[in-house]
């Protein structure tokens, strides 16, 4: 197990590269549904009823 | 061409996007775990590389998205001019940013890559600049939309521009290629070997496949927040949040 | 059909001889980036000739952008612009001929100036009608791909930076090859090749870029 | 040639995405004219800048002659039909009242010569400063010499918005005494304006805007 957690002396550079992607594709996932949920509680509070 | 009018129809649209999206992601993420297990636990480890080669698991599915994006942008932006039809220009707003962040996660694990390759973060090869110049195609579209008020125009102007530069985006790639060769000798080549063994390929092609599917799920999630915006003053978005 | 580009073409030059002053600035200001340059760099004659390629494209691509600036802002904002849109002549055709004027007002002029600087640059005086043949191939294709951005930001009252960013890009090709031309001329070796492709690059602009320029300006009218 | 004919139906208009009048209906054949009246904001250039189609309405239909939209919002083009004075006199200061002229009909693909222009343009009370750059003159000069497309153009189709800003008493009779000419003649005239225009030989509907 610690052989695969050290990728070979590499494993800086692949976690890394995993970690960052992971963090990327999150923001990509939570961003939209925060707009969105904001979005809807304007629309709730009928701020757009003009 | 009923059914493309009923899809056009936004309501409906809206209705049935989460379904969709859900039947993106659930076999998507499965896919591309698979994918990425597959390249760090089971493919055996490079003769040349070591297991600094496992990157490629993340780095050519994002490579792959980032010119997938920005094609797809710009047939929907085809589409946006020439029928007007608002789904495609809110596809087009909403894959931008997530094809801009393929396009980084492509630069950032080719960058982490060349460290250990090449003993330098960054070098000026091909692949990499055009890579570069891609990311800035999209941040053009993603400054443009943003500066621009009204989001028909902002739509709009944004479907003309990757238009333009999806025209452009080969003879980019080609210039960067011509200057390459030229002046730096012929390019490093990471994966660009003939034969892939089996077992490191078939997870390769399932991450790639997988992080497709992330990628039409992720814009789909974009395009609700969008869609919601864009009508906000209408009957039927109303309609749908003042039952609760 | 011809008529209207003739006279938007010469309408433009008349405003460009009317207003020189502005010209001039422009030259000036292509002038200054170039002679600036060697005050960072030291006089190392070596260091001159071997960044000369690159220093004179993106003096060329700044004052492009600076100049593209003005294109059709002020048609845009005494609705001259409408009235183009109006028109029954092709609104590309209009395009281009206010393009073509443009260029003769500007790319024209910084070709003719190229010679005096680079040999300023030390760049050997055998390289110097290749370099003129670069500018002259490569910025025109500026100055269309240059209109599709103004055209687009045009009802944004200051987008000087979001037009870098829109159009820098996309000028990456003509930087290569243009430049490529220079650095092949200066060491002597043939840039026919790259001259070739930037000829090509300005064919397909001129036949596709004014389309494009013709749906933005619609765009931003609206 | 048919008879001149502007089909209105269901029009609804906004800028950007802020709707302004919902379900406009109108119908203008030739010999008719028509005043926006609505109050400020309302929508009045935007309705002239959608019956030219330099915008596309947010739904509904603008019918010119037999031509048809290809789709509902889609702007039909009115191409050389069309004569418009928008809101800005289309002149550009560096230049002289007759070259903006001239270009102004080379736009409209009509041949114009010189001789016309500085005729019309003496007829407006312009000819002496007929060769003077734009930016010399004041509003209601420019106001006229922008003017001066009507008595150069011979489209069925006019919109004019605000065409008497900044005229004195004579120009406005001048200007009405046109609108009646071309509207005897068989031609369409959709107006807006804030000064009070007296055609004496036209009956002039009224066309209202009220806001949504």
């Amino acid at each position: 197990m610690d052989d695969f957690w050290a990728m070979g002396g590499y494993a800086a550079y692949v976690w890394s590269s995993y970690g960052i992607a992971a963090v990327v594709l999150l923001g990509n996932v939570f961003g939209p549904l925060i707009a969105h949920r904001r979005i809807a509680r304007r629309i709730k509070n009928e701020e757009f009823d003009d | 061409m009923l059914w493309l009018h009923r899809f056009g129809s936004l309501p409906y649209f809206y209705r049935i996007s989460r379904p969709i999206a859900l039947a993106l992601a659930v076999p998507g993420v499965l896919l591309a775990a698979y994918g990425v297990y597959g390249g760090l636990v089971e493919a055996p480890v490079d003769y040349q590389q070591g297991d600094a080669f496992r990157i490629l698991y993340i780095h050519v599915p994002s490579a792959w998205l980032s010119l997938f994006g920005y094609t797809s942008m710009a047939v929907a932006g085809f589409v946006a001019l020439v029928w007007r039809l608002k789904l495609a220009e809110i596809f087009l707003v909403a894959a931008a940013p997530v094809g801009a962040s393929f396009t980084f996660l492509a630069l950032v694990t080719g960058s982490i890559w060349g460290k250990p390759m090449w003993g330098t973060w960054w070098v000026w090869d091909a692949r990499l600049t055009s890579e570069l110049i891609l990311l800035f195609l999209y941040l053009g579209v993603i400054a443009l939309h943003n500066a621009i008020e009204s989001p028909r125009t902002a739509a709009r102007a944004c479907s003309l521009l990757a238009l333009v530069g999806v025209i452009n985006v080969p003879i980019i790639h080609y210039s960067v290629e011509w200057w390459n060769t030229l002046h730096q000798g012929p390019t490093v080549t990471r994966f660009g070997r003939p034969a892939m063994e089996m077992d490191m390929l078939v997870p390769l092609l399932c991450a790639a496949l997988g992080f497709t599917l992330i990628f039409g799920w992720l814009t789909l999630w974009g395009m609700r927040a969008q869609l919601l915006w864009r009508e906000r003053r209408s009957r039927w978005v109303k309609r749908l949040f003042s039952d609760g | 059909m011809l008529s209207v580009f003739w006279a938007v073409l010469r309408r433009d030059l008349l405003l460009a001889f009317r207003q020189r002053g502005v010209l001039v600035h422009h030259l000036l200001f292509f002038v200054l980036v170039v002679a600036l340059f060697p005050l960072g760099t030291g006089a190392d004659a070596r260091i001159l000739v071997t960044v000369s390629p690159a220093l004179i494209w993106m003096a060329v691509l700044l004052a492009a952008l600076l100049s593209l600036q003005r294109l059709f802002r002020p048609d845009y904002e005494d609705g001259t612009l409408e009235q183009y849109v109006l028109s029954p002549e092709p609104l590309a055709l209009i395009a281009l001929a206010k393009v073509a004027a443009y260029w003769l007002a500007s790319g024209l002029v910084f070709v003719m100036a190229s010679p005096l600087l680079v040999l300023l640059l030390g760049v050997p005086a055998h390289a110097v009608p290749v370099i003129m043949a670069s500018l002259l191939l490569g910025t025109p294709t500026l100055g269309l791909v240059g209109a599709i951005g103004t055209a687009l930001t045009l009802s944004l009252p200051r987008a000087g930076l979001l037009l870098s960013l829109l159009i820098f890009p996309l000028y990456v090709p003509v930087l290569i090859f243009g430049a490529g031309a220079m650095r092949a001329a200066i060491a002597g070796l043939p840039a026919a090749g790259a001259l070739y492709l930037l000829g090509a690059l300005l064919a397909l602009g001129i036949t596709t870029a004014p389309i494009a320029i013709a749906a933005a300006l619609k765009i931003s009218l609206e | 040639m048919t008879q001149p004919r502007l089909l209105v139906r269901n029009l609804s208009c906004g800028r950007g995405e802020r709707a302004l009048f919902h379900d406009l209906d109108f119908e203008l054949r030739g010999g008719e004219a028509a005043r926006v009246r609505g109050e400020n904001g309302c929508g009045k250039t935007t309705l002239l800048r959608t019956l030219a189609g330099l915008q596309a309405p947010h739904a509904g239909t603008v019918h010119w002659q037999s031509a048809t939209p290809a789709r509902d919002g889609e702007p039909v083009l009115l191409q050389d039909d069309l004569c418009f004075v928008g809101h800005e006199n289309a002149l550009n200061g560096a230049l002289t009242p007759s070259e903006n002229l001239d270009v102004l009909m080379r736009l409209a693909a009509r041949r114009v010569s010189v001789r016309a222009i500085r005729q019309v343009l003496a007829e407006l009370g312009l000819d002496r400063v007929a060769e003077r750059p734009c930016e010399r003159l004041s509003a209601g000069q420019k106001r006229r010499v922008s003017l001066a497309r009507l008595w150069l153009s011979e489209a069925p189709l006019w919109l004019l918005d605000e065409p008497a800003s900044a005229l004195d008493v004579e120009s406005r009779a001048v200007l009405c005494a046109r609108i009646d000419a071309h509207v005897a003649g068989g031609g369409i005239v959709v107006f807006t304006t804030h000064e009070e225009l007296t055609l004496t030989h036209t009956r002039v509907r009224a066309i209202e805007l009220t806001p949504c």
